[in-house]
């Protein structure tokens, strides 16, 4: 008996990726998972570019985690140019930060995972079929979406973040709207979960190596060092000791791996390592979905995301209110200490952690750039489940087990598109 | 509450409302094409209002959702009888979204807007009409008055030239008046085919050909700017004086009302002084010819 | 047409940041109507269900390598509209800055020894390779004009993408604008239709609609150097979007 | 009207100069806020704007000038004229009405812009949507003191000050403001919702000290006077000076965009998504861009920048005098800060009359 599931390109993921899994006789003998996006060369690109623009061209590399990317982007410049933020900016940084985590994990459960469990291909059919439930996924993707537009103009590409700072600054009566909504938003939050904890993930375990920042005063974002379920713990500037880079010619993304084989980024690490750190109300959730670390079911990356909705909304409402009550001073962003530099900017962005990493030139010139992205530090880790979950469920028709990978695939919520690519800074 | 001046009284046309920007409407009851480009229309008024219009004058013609254009009112007053014709040449949103309408299907209509022809000043004298291409659209209206009351005038020339004899536009009308001995029709195209056995060549060309008492004649041009210019040196050429040649300008509009600023020339506004000028007013402007 | 009468489109991407197909799932958040007058057939990024008989294509992405040519022109045999999407497609957008630096140098850089693995030559906006009907510009689109111009075309309109500068928007919102604030913006020579959005937050606006059909180039740059910028630095901001638009240009001065 | 200067000798004349304090004043407005919708000069980005303001302490009534005139409120950057239905064609509806307002704070050359967008909205055929915002605004102007800045010339344009168009107008006194009552609504606005008092004669010399001390700090900036200013540019239209602004110009349409005298618009349609119903909305439009005057097929019957700035300054300077008895040019110096290449009526105006002086075209 041979199988062949070829799935070119997957949808409802965000940029282009296949699955060739190959059975004979009962014998795994391919199990893929390619990167066919283009090569686009990111790193290359900043090459020469002055270092203000750094972040406005590598929010491009994705249109998901623009914002997350600005981000890291950002911390590394800062860090290499002795930039230190107000306590103003901080706040609106994570404020955002937040918008994206809402907006990606909001896009990613609703829309691509939850069509899976109601047997669908895509939200459109459950506009007739659940029309409470896409209702309830759009308007809380458009706060997510709304929050970012507040304090940076859009959530794709933001524009208000800059090199120290702010260029606008939103309004007392712009967050108090924002903070209206945000509460109201906490009933479909509770709906989310009574959702989410009713759906029947797939059952499938593969322990593996959980990395993510760390912080010791808050559920890690931005900034913080690496850790992993090993017990590593270290600055991010060593980022390279754990995310050993390496080629493979079906995919024009890179792989990563530290200790074991393979190691894993996203919601289900950040869950697994920081899970005291999240918000009460999150932990309700964590349990609600039946969610204790470590968890190592990868289905369940989906599940921390839903946790992770709950955390970062009630965050952003303490940080409105913190906002709120100290007032908003429109301030002029902080200055550049020194030149040349060097520096590494990390976040945990919706999939993952991100690595931005540039050396900046006597002239203000970006001479190294280095990113690494968590979808390219997953597809290892991704093709090793595949190689545990094809013999469970070889016995299924080719359909059957097409829909299983595929859902595995989507459980990574993995951003292809983010295809840029490292070399050892010279 | 505030006082300010006392304003002139709004013009009041047949169907303008209380809102110089909003329309009325009208009704298409007959649809005809001239050729691939150009089709007519035949348009009703509610409660068979007449439209009260003088050739030269245009409307300002709205396919909702699309927007509006001004077309001249190319049917004459003596043969209203509760519609009028515009003949209208696909070329952008408006006119295409017109073209598309089908018979009985309405279109918003504001207008008659602009100043016409003074024609009854024209009584007793010879005509020398001479338009080019689409230039006949405006112009039919005046001559097809002018014919409807032929014994009022002297002689009628009609010099009509187009870029192929395919685009030359009215032709059962142009052939009806070819077969009047009291209209003198002569036409021409840029480029001949097969068939055409008429004067090659553009509309200047056929001056030559005409011999006119220039103290007592009335000369009128519409036509696109390159034309229009030769024309008019021709009419100079004639004899003809600047008081008498008449031209129909044309320019990007608007409003039609003399307040959006798009038709200005110079210091006049082509939609409320014109689209009808005297030479003599218009040839001291930088920007109208 | 599908059998209920409503006009068929699909999405598709090539090399880009899928930003702009997120910004038309956005767009449905404020318009879910949109769903009544268009059917989607494909999407990949947001739907599984695939169909092939579209009449309006939105391509986002450029063109980056040879292999994308194919797949470019069939959408095109296929649908009687083709619609550039975003900055990648309209103009080669931030794909486009590798061209700043030899091809060879950009794969190695990234690459290694690997190199030859990838292919890739130098990203061009898909009218370099198709005939493109119209282009909604921006990086990423912006919503409220990725409606309009789908309204115009279901009426059989043109698009209505603005031929004006930035400026004008910018002024009609009564922003200060950044030259009195002592920064820089191409607002003046770049395609209104964003909203001035960029220089409504504080930003110079970076010129990701492209350019008007008439820039005054020449005026532009004195204001920049006036304004303090180097020659390289103009060479960067006018590169940021635009390098295969102004690409020739560069290649000519050095 | 109110006269322009009061003579302190006759009290039994029938003076309608009132005072109000400060604090009265701030009193004045807060009473009009149920009542109205008040617009008046408030902080924005590094500048000002006219905005509607909630409560009064927004307001800055000594603000230089604002980047947009006051014009917008009656004639919108964007506005619907009509709805529409394409299903059996037609108006359907009536736009939103005004609400009554008050705009607070407009200086004197914003108020000479108003007399003349009035007398364009009004005459010939008569607009019903600006006229209709128009007749529910109260104006209450405020005298300038001293220039914004070095781009202001109206002194030279003969709007430093106003004797009409105004319903209320306030002169500065340091701890009151002196009110003229140009209108019956404005005396009827400060009889119901304000406590002033009639000046004082020492309130009348303070009001002239003030208004003395004002005028010397305004300097003339054209080498000419305004009234030769139309026949300056009657015989200017083939300067040389037209192709050198169009050289230099952007096209980018700040200057029109931001001048309280523009009034050019274009019209277009939009409809909703269910492609049925819709609206007919005018925009600003300007005749600096490159679109103003081109028709079908392309023709641009304006097509080089030189072209369009002679246009726009022969607007300014004599189309529009002409044309209504108002002058195109209030002298705000608007368009001046607003243009990136420097072009500027001031140079522009003298440029032309040195021109003509020296016979150089
Ligand atoms: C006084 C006058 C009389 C006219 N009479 C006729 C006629 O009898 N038959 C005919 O076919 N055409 C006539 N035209 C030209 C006609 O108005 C344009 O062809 C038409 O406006 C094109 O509109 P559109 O929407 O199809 O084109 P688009 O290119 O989509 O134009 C968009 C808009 O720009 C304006 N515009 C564009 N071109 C012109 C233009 N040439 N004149 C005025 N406004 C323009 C209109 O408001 C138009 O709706 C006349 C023009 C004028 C000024
Ligand atoms: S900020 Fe930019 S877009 Fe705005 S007016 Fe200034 S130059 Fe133009
Ligand atoms: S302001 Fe400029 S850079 Fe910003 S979105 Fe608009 S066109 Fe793009
Ligand atoms: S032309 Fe300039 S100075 Fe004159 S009124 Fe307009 S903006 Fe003010």
């Amino acid at each position: 008996m041979s199988k062949r599931i070829d799935v070119h390109h997957v949808t409802r993921v965000e940029g282009h990726g296949n699955i060739v899994v190959e059975v004979e006789n009962g014998n795994l003998t391919a199990c893929r998972f390619e990167v066919v996006e283009t090569p686009r060369f990111f790193e290359a690109m900043l090459l020469g570019r002055p270092y203000r623009e750094a972040s406005h061209i590598t929010s491009r590399i994705c249109g998901i985690c623009a914002t997350g990317h600005a981000t890291a982007s950002l911390r590394a410049t800062e860090k290499a140019l002795g930039v230190t933020l107000s306590e103003q900016s901080w706040l609106l940084r994570k404020l955002t930060f937040h918008g994206e985590i809402l907006d990606s994990h909001i896009l990613h459960v609703y829309m691509l995972v939850a069509p899976d469990f109601l047997g669908v291909g895509s939200v459109i059919p459950l506009v007739n079929t659940h029309p409470e439930t896409v209702l309830r996924a759009l308007r809380m993707k458009k706060l997510a979406g709304d929050i970012c537009a507040t304090v940076t103009g859009r959530h794709t590409h933001p524009i208000a973040m800059t090199v120290g700072g702010f260029t606008h600054f939103p309004t007392i009566v712009e967050l108090e709207n924002l903070y209206q909504r945000l509460i109201e938003s906490r009933k479909d939050l509770d709906a989310t979960v009574e959702l989410f904890s009713k759906l029947p993930w797939p059952e499938f375990e593969r322990e593996t190596e959980y990395v993510s920042l760390s912080k010791p005063d808050e559920y890690a974002f931005i900034d913080g060092d690496i850790v992993t379920t090993d017990g590593v713990r270290m600055p991010a500037e060593r980022y390279k000791e754990v995310t050993n880079e390496f080629m493979v010619p079906h995919s024009t993304a890179k792989f990563t791996r530290n200790k074991r084989e393979s190691l894993m980024v996203g919601a289900l690490a950040r869950f697994n390592n920081n899970y005291e750190q999240l918000h009460p109300k999150a932990k309700e959730a964590a349990a609600a979905l039946g969610m204790k670390p470590k968890v190592t079911n990868t289905y369940l990356n989906s599940g921390a995301q839903v946790v992770e909705i709950v955390h970062s909304t009630e965050d952003a409402i303490q940080i409105v209110e913190k906002l709120l009550e100290r007032g908003i001073q429109p301030e002029e962003p902080a200055h550049v200490t020194r030149m040349p530099g060097e520096g590494v900017g990390v976040a945990e962005v919706p999939r993952g952690l991100l690595i931005h990493h540039y050396q900046i030139g006597e002239d203000g010139c970006i001479t190294g750039a280095n990113c690494i992205i968590p979808t390219n530090q997953n597809i290892n880790n991704l093709e090793h489940d595949m190689r545990v979950l094809v013999p469970q469920v070889m016995h299924k028709n080719e359909d059957a087990m097409r829909l299983d990978l595929e859902m595995l695939v989507r459980a990574y919520d993995p951003c292809i598109s983010c295809s840029v690519h490292v070399l050892t800074i010279r | 509450m505030v006082t300010i001046a006392s304003y002139p009284q709004m013009q009041t046309g047949t169907i303008m409302d209380r809102d110089i920007y909003a329309p009325g409407l009208g009704t298409i009851v007959n649809i005809r094409p001239l050729t691939s480009l150009e089709k007519v229309f035949t348009i009703q008024l509610p409660e068979g209002q007449s439209l009260g219009h003088r050739p030269g004058q245009f409307m300002e013609v709205s396919v909702f959702g699309i927007g509006e254009a001004p077309i001249s009112i190319s049917s004459s007053p003596s043969r209203s009888n509760g519609t009028f014709e515009l003949c209208a040449r696909k070329v952008g949103d408006v006119t295409t979204a017109l073209h598309n309408l089908k018979v009985g299907d309405k279109v918003g209509l504001r207008g008659p807007f602009g100043r016409g022809f003074p024609y009854e000043n024209f009584r007793g004298k010879d005509i020398l009409f001479a338009p080019g291409g689409l230039g006949l659209a405006p112009l039919r209206s005046l001559i097809n008055q002018v014919l409807d009351e032929r014994n009022l005038y002297g002689r009628v020339i009609i010099l009509y030239g187009a870029r192929n004899p395919g685009e030359l536009l009215f032709k059962d009308e142009l052939k009806a008046w070819s077969e009047r001995d009291d209209v003198e029709l002569m036409l021409t195209v840029d480029r001949g085919d097969e068939a055409w056995t008429g004067n090659v060549g553009v509309i200047t060309t056929l001056f030559k050909f005409i011999s006119i008492y220039p103290r007592n004649t009335v000369a009128i041009t519409c036509g696109p700017p390159v034309m229009y210019r030769f024309v008019l040196m021709e009419f100079i050429g004639k004899g003809i004086s600047e008081g008498n040649i008449y031209l129909s300008l044309e320019r990007k509009m608007k409003c039609g009302v003399g307040k959006c600023g798009h038709c200005q020339i110079n210091n006049i506004y082509a939609c409320q002084s014109g689209p009808v000028f005297p030479y003599k007013e218009i040839k001291g402007l930088e920007e109208a010819l | 047409m599908s059998s209920n009468g409503k006009p068929k489109i699909a999405f598709f991407d090539f090399t880009s940041c899928e930003g702009c197909q997120l910004t038309v799932i956005d767009s449905l958040q404020d318009h879910p109507e949109l769903l009544n007058v268009v059917e989607i057939v494909q999407f990949r990024e947001a739907m599984t269900e695939k169909g092939e008989d579209y009449q309006i294509a939105f391509v986002e992405g450029s063109c980056s390598r040879a292999s994308d040519e194919p797949r470019l022109k069939k959408i095109r045999q296929q649908a009687a509209i083709v619609v550039a999407l975003g900055a990648c497609a309209h103009l080669g957008g931030v794909n486009a800055l590798k061209a700043l630096h030899p091809l060879d140098e950009v794969r190695k850089y990234v690459y290694g020894d690997k190199a030859d693995w990838y292919e890739t030559y130098d990203a061009r906006p898909i009218s370099a390779v198709i005939d493109v009907d119209y282009a909604i510009p921006g990086c990423p689109i912006d919503r409220n004009e990725f409606i309009s111009v789908v309204k115009a075309l279901l009426l059989g309109k043109k698009p209505p993408i603005p031929d004006y500068p930035l400026c004008v928007e910018c002024k009609l919102k009564g922003n200060v604008c950044l030259y009195t604030k002592g920064q820089v913006c191409l607002g003046p020579v770049t395609r209104a239709g964003c909203g001035a959005i960029c220089p409504s937050f504080g930003a110079s606006c970076e010129a990701c609609r492209g350019f008007i059909t008439n820039p005054n180039d020449n005026s532009m740059r004195e204001v920049l150097i006036e304004a303090g910028l180097t020659v390289e630095d103009i060479t960067s901001i006018y590169t940021m979007f635009t390098t295969y638009q102004v690409r020739e240009k560069i290649q000519q001065k050095g | 009207m109110a006269p322009l200067y009061y003579s302190i000798t006759t009290e039994e004349q029938n003076v309608s100069l009132t005072i109000l304090s400060k604090s009265a004043f701030q009193e004045f407005v807060a009473r009009l806020l149920p009542h109205y919708r008040v617009v008046g000069p408030v902080p924005h980005d590094i500048g000002y704007s006219f905005e509607e303001i909630q409560d009064v302490t927004e307001l800055r009534m000594e603000y230089p000038t604002t980047i947009l005139p006051p014009k917008k409120w009656f004639l919108p950057p964007k506005e619907t004229l009509f709805k529409f239905t394409r299903k059996n064609g037609g108006v359907i509806q009536d736009p939103p009405e005004t609400p009554p307002t008050v705009i607070l704070g407009v200086h004197t050359c914003d108020l000479h812009a108003i007399q003349l967008l009035d007398t364009v909205f009004s005459s010939g055929q008569y607009d019903v949507h600006y006229m209709g915002r128009r007749k529910k605004t109260l104006i209450i102007s405020i005298e300038c003191l001293s220039p914004c800045d070095e781009h202001s010339f109206c002194k030279d344009m003969g709007t430093l000050t106003a004797d009409e168009g105004y319903d209320l107008h306030l002169t500065d006194l340091g701890d009151s403001y002196a009110i003229d009552v140009g209108t019956q609504a404005g005396a009827d606005l400060l009889q119901n919702y304000s406590s002033s008092s009639v000046a004082t004669k020492e309130e009348i010399q303070k009001l002239n000290a003030v208004i003395n001390a004002k005028w010397p700090k305004f300097s003339y900036r054209l080498d000419f006077d305004v009234s030769e200013l139309s026949s300056i540019m009657e015989l200017s239209m083939k300067s040389p000076l037209w192709e050198e602004l169009g050289n230099r110009c952007l096209a980018c349409a700040s200057c029109t965009n931001v001048c309280p005298t523009c009034f050019c618009f274009d019209v277009k349609d939009e409809v909703e998504l269910d492609l049925v119903t819709g609206q007919r909305v005018r925009n600003w439009d300007s005749c600096q861009l490159d679109d103003f005057a081109t028709v079908a097929g392309g023709h641009n019957f304006r097509a080089s920048r030189a072209l369009r700035q002679r246009h726009r300054f022969m607007r300014k300077g004599k189309y529009i005098l002409d044309a209504h008895k108002h002058l195109g040019c209030v002298g705000c110096g608007r368009c001046a800060r607003a243009c990136l290449v420097n072009i500027t009526p001031v140079s522009t105006f003298n440029e032309l009359y040195r021109q003509q002086e020296t016979g150089s075209h």
